[in-house]
């Protein structure tokens, strides 16, 4: 991390680490698929040399080279970017690797959003690493714009459907309010059953319980559930499946959706098409 | 008789834990609709408690096969790479269905690679030199941690996907389909019949080879049956629910502290103990606690502690 | 029992051996250390393969029978035993009647009971063998082999630990048995006892068989020159030695 | 004599394994801009270089040492929890750090609980009796799975965060800072050293307490020295990259094919071929696969078959 | 080896028994099974902690020495010992040096060759005590025991598997150490050989001391009939049953 005085660059990341750059980062390795997203939404391209080995959207990242923490961190040394951003668990769980990097002299920079209202703070940060402010301020307002579009039809939807968000299949458990998922049903005009549910620390998944889910089966118009990485081999049968649920209403009215995770969970702006697909799938507007 | 009595005792207890079990949950079906009630009742609690009861006899009793066959109080599951084979063949079945899409059947992986371990353990003692525990164990102890190794290798290739291998592997009897846990009572009580009828002959193997066949014992054949049957017990069982490490290891010495060496008495008692034990388990985690935490974690959390307690006070 | 013809051999241990054993008869194996008396009896009792030869029991092939008609046939106390397991003793005897199953527990039980009587381990019916004293296991080894009651019973040096009273009582039950119509072959080293109450005497040195025979006949002063290499002599069967 | 000319191959291998690690890797130095080569050479590959060698001959030494103490082919570092109580300090600390945004050591807590667990076993099986091999390892067994279990609870509270804990539980070598490669290195030199003083005392500790008494070991004393030393290199070790555990395990056995049972001979070759094969290990998933797999898997994968082939072709 | 005074009780096995032992003496501690002579050798030996009562070797207590120093009073030769690791038995004779690690490692070596020598076993130095016949791995912890070089030795039976021309070489290596000023306790079963080679006997009953002083004066056939219940009598040392 460089500490000239006369750097324009300066925020705090989320490890709370000061972090100040002289110069906006030309070469950027990013280890995070949301990352990446995001910077080539501000229209960087050429200028990120190096992505995550998970990192699939857009298709251009295809063709970068891939970085894993897991690997030897010569290949990243060796490819000599001005900045690395990284996001909290690599940065926690994989200390050796980041000092290793840092100590060749090159930053780390750890972000990391995994709540809706992070949002703007976390994208004008990431903006004023490659020196895109106006780009990130563009993309800020575009998605809130179409958030208020979103929402407003939601508002106007009557009778409204309650809904049970499904992050875990296997052990029950949906999400909190303030996630990017939680928050989504509340745009698009849906009741969350589980609404009281509160994180116990600052996790956003919760356990909600499989006999407290299926108690409340005639009260759940529509179940959601997500497929990524943590809900693996999950689909409309394997749910309707799972002993009991044939009782839910959701699954016997045929309301039960599977949304990609990266739709709907993660702060990018293809959560805005996650929306508009679940809007769309269920109350036709 | 004393074991008989125990044995009665259990048995009392475990019906009433079974009958209490059925009837507490997270969720007061009195004051739901009862419709929904019936739901839980019949599809939730009723397979959940009978998976941990046939679940639990079946680790309680192979851990009595295993711990006599392999003359080894280290002896389990693990031991012989039973666990390791079936969890990779999970492992496997997961790795498959999400990098190609298909949908190999779990359970019947996990079933396979228990018995491909087996198979590949017996083979090897065989090429070693006789079927005896010393050479059973050391062969069961490369396999399993090949396997194990292949675990490890499939989780790095999955990836982030990671997690739901992990979940498999620490084992859960969490919403298991009614059919599934039938099988496994069946193959548990089968194999616990056939063990049962087998437990004379386990006592005398335990005097080693010449010793066992100078009185008649029909060795490699009583032998490899036992083995064949504990490792079904296992197999069907970690199918199942993932692993559950400890109760087949510490049951069967649990027992044994109370009615010595002879394995005619420990099997019935372990079986009825290991039942015990995790649907004590499985109904705490299930009713007590905020959020549940793995079964195996729960058994081997109480278990361990009250087993240094007992071991403590029987000084030797 | 009517005819056993052994004739096998083992490359440096056994060379060539052929003995016949009758029934009704005590036969003792004497010969120094090494010299492959625990090597012959392990081959009858089908321990080891032996390399080339065969050996018939009752005019059939050792191999043709199974495991269970083989310890009707035959029972063996070895020379040493290792017990893991902390069984008791009355346990460890009742192993010894696993191959006759067809006999109701009850019976099996009397038969069990008095064997563990007539050699005075009442008292420790449920103690752990590993609790008790170096002779009395060794008694408790041998209950269960004569709790066997198998036509044929091998004793590998069974009575090494016992005391005096016990080694005398030991080729009492013995005797009882041959008179029985069973055959009993025993290795042992003490030359007093051999020559006492063995009937046929079978003398191995590392040559194969120096002698076999009659007990008085054939252990004599010169034979414990030749083959144990100690002058003596024997007195009332006893050995006394220069 | 023989052990000696085995002893100078695997030296001379050693070195020259070592000089060709340090020059190969995925990035070629010589077409690189030569400061961050400079950098490459002495900061990533040295330290990594030294810490395969060091790990190596540390599992390998401490494998010999529990061996010989436990008298028991299943023994190693996991037998007696040692690895259990690292890796449950490592995860705890990994847990702690994300609930609640501090920042312990991940290493500290790795070695403490190493030695939380052994102060527990040594206690219990002091409690049960003698400080023998049947009472350790049944203490060991018993500690060992409930922090087994430990380790499962804090994966099950750590939820999406499990992934990382499964990392570091696989145990890798790669980024390891040179200061902590060093210490690595110094207890690890230490241990041998006292380890390799008490080689005869571990021959005739293998007779049993009393036999050993008689002949004139403080048997407690060196049994505990040693256990203590056999600790401290696992933990150390494991504290650094996690948890290889085939190395332990087999390198000592394929060392007694070669030089018999005489531990005295079989330390210095463990250590030496323990090096060696985990920095071949770690070489080849650097070097050749395009992305790392864990390098206990690799020499799993490699030293089992290898291991088997050696089992079946020694016949007994 | 000025004096040693044992008294302790032992509750059941041992009651209240005191002995005295000298050097240049070579004793026999004779008795029925179960009579507590292993136990009285294990508590000399340290093996086991005694109830009440204290041993004292050359005056001072036994707890008193460091194991090593231990080592150099006495060595010990179980009734039977288990070996679960494949050494050889030059290996295992090695072992019994352990003590003198004062001793330069070649003259270490002289005096293991030569007690191996001493006992016949060169040719079996590098076979593992797996591959041994009983005789002979009795015979291997026997060279152990002498290559100790103990001030003391206690002996339990070390003879019971050995043919008879060893016994008798066991016996006269044991006078020839209690020659050089040593002090030999062995526990045998053979009252012949007892007699015979013993200095001084001690008998057991299970009552505790029954007569202990001259071989030849308290092994009688009076002796025999009370404590062994046989009818038999000494000729020549030898043991003549009725
Ligand atoms: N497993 C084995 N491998 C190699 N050699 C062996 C093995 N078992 C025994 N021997 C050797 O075979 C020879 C005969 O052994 P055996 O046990 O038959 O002797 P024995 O006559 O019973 O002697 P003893 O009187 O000492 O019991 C011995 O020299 C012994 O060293
Ligand atoms: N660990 C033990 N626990 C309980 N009782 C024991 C134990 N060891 C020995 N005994 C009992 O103590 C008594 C004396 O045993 P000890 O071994 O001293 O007899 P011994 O005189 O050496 O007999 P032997 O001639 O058979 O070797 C025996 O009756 C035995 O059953
Ligand atoms: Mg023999
Ligand atoms: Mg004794």
């Amino acid at each position: 991390v460089q500490t000239t005085g006369d750097s324009e660059i300066r925020f705090i990341d989320d490890s709370g680490v000061e972090i100040s750059l002289s110069e906006p980062a030309k070469k950027v390795v990013s280890l995070y698929s949301a990352h990446t997203e995001n910077l080539f939404s501000m229209g960087l391209d050429s200028e990120i040399i190096g992505v995550g080995t998970s990192d699939n959207y857009p298709e251009a990242v295809l063709e970068k080279e891939q970085f894993s923490y897991k690997d030897d961190p010569e290949l990243l040394i060796a490819a000599d970017p001005d900045v690395v951003i990284a996001r909290t668990m690599i940065v926690e769980r994989y200390p050796d690797y980041v000092k290793a990097i840092e100590d060749a002299g090159i930053p780390v920079i750890n972000l990391y959003c995994s709540k809706f209202d992070d949002f703007d703070n976390y994208i004008t940060r990431l903006a004023m690493i490659v020196g895109k402010d106006a780009e990130g301020e563009a993309l800020l307002e575009n998605f809130h714009s179409q958030i208020d579009e979103i929402q407003k039809k939601g508002e106007g939807i009557d009778p409204r459907k309650t809904a049970y968000f499904e992050s875990i299949g296997d052990k029950f458990k949906t999400v909190t309010q303030d996630s990017f998922a939680g928050k989504a049903l509340t745009i698009i005009g849906l009741n969350n059953i589980a609404q009281d549910i509160e994180s116990d620390g600052s996790a956003t998944v919760v356990e909600f319980g499989e006999e407290n889910l299926l108690s409340k089966s005639n009260e759940i118009d529509v179940y959601i559930a997500q497929e990524g990485t943590m809900n693996k081999l999950i689909s409309v049968e394997t749910i309707e499946a799972r002993p009991g649920f044939s009782q839910i209403k959701a699954v016997i009215e045929g309301e039960l959706y599977i949304i990609d995770e990266k739709l709907i969970s993660s702060a990018t702006l293809r959560y805005l098409d996650g929306l508009k697909e679940l809007q769309n799938k269920i109350y036709g507007v | 008789m004393k074991s008989k009595w125990i044995n009665l005792i259990l048995i009392i207890g475990l019906i009433g834990l079974g009958l209490f079990a059925i009837n507490v949950g997270k969720v007061n079906l009195t004051e739901i609709d009862s419709e929904i009630g019936k739901t839980i009742f019949y599809k939730i609690r009723f397979p959940r408690v009978l998976a941990a009861i046939f679940v639990g006899s079946a680790l309680g009793s192979s851990g009595v096969i295993l711990q006599g066959l392999l003359q080894n109080p280290l002896a389990d599951s693990y031991t012989l790479g039973i666990s390791s084979g079936a969890a990779f063949g999970a492992c496997l079945a997961i790795y498959v269905n999400i990098a190609f899409g298909v949908a190999l059947p779990i359970q019947i992986l996990a079933i396979v690679f228990s018995y491909v371990v087996i198979a590949i353990v017996m083979w090897l003692s065989r090429v070693k030199g006789t079927l005896d525990s010393a050479n059973v164990i050391l062969a069961g102890i490369i396999i399993g941690s090949i396997f194990s190794a292949g675990i490890s290798l499939l989780k790095s290739l999955a990836d982030e996907d990671v997690v739901e291998m992990v979940y498999w592997l620490m084992g859960n009897l969490a919403s298991k389909p009614i059919e599934k846990v039938c099988v496994v009572a069946v193959i548990t009580a089968i194999g616990y019949f056939i063990a049962s009828r087998y437990m004379e002959e386990l006592n005398i193997l335990t005097l080693g080879r010449e010793e066992a066949k100078s009185v008649g014992i029909a060795y490699d054949f009583v032998y490899r049956l036992l083995l064949l049957t504990a490792v079904t017990l296992t197999a069907f069982a970690v199918s199942l629910c993932g692993i559950i490490g400890f109760v087949g290891l510490v049951v069967p010495h649990l027992c044994r502290i109370f009615v010595g060496a002879d394995n005619r008495k420990v099997l019935p008692m372990s079986a009825l103990l290991g039942a015990l034990f995790l649907l004590l388990a499985d109904t705490i985690t299930r009713t007590v606690l905020q959020h549940e935490i793995p079964v195996g974690v729960l058994t081997t959390m109480v278990g361990g502690p009250f087993f240094i307690y007992i071991f403590i006070m029987k000084k030797r | 029992m009517k005819n056993i013809y052994v004739s096998y051999g083992k490359k440096k241990i056994l060379n060539d051996i052929s003995i016949e054993f009758h029934p009704n008869i005590l036969y003792g194996i004497i010969g120094p250390n090494g010299v492959g008396k625990s090597t012959l009896l392990n081959v009858i009792s089908r321990d080891i393969p032996m390399n080339s030869g065969e050996v018939l029991l009752k005019g059939k092939q050792l191999g043709d029978y199974s495991q269970k008609e083989m310890a009707k046939e035959l029972s063996y106390m070895r020379q040493s035993t290792i017990v893991k397991f902390p069984y008791t003793l009355k346990e460890l005897v009742s192993m010894g009647r696993y191959a006759h199953d067809s006999m109701s527990r009850e019976d099996n039980d009397i038969i069990i009971n008095t064997r563990i009587k007539e050699n005075d381990l009442s008292e420790y019916c449920d103690k752990p063998l590993t609790q008790l004293s170096g002779g009395e296991v060794q008694r408790a080894f041998f209950t269960k082999v004569l709790a066997q009651e198998s036509n044929a019973i091998l004793v590998d040096e069974g009575l090494s630990n016992a005391d005096i009273f016990y080694k005398v009582r030991f080729f009492k039950q013995l005797r009882s048995e041959v008179e029985k119509g069973k055959l009993v072959i025993m290795v042992i080293h003490d030359l007093s006892l051999a020559r006492k109450y063995c009937d046929e005497l079978i003398i191995l040195n590392h040559d194969g068989i120096y002698d076999c025979g009659k007990s008085e006949e054939v252990l004599t002063s010169q034979t414990l020159y030749d083959v144990f290499k100690v002058k003596g002599d024997f007195f009332n069967h006893s050995l006394v030695l220069e």
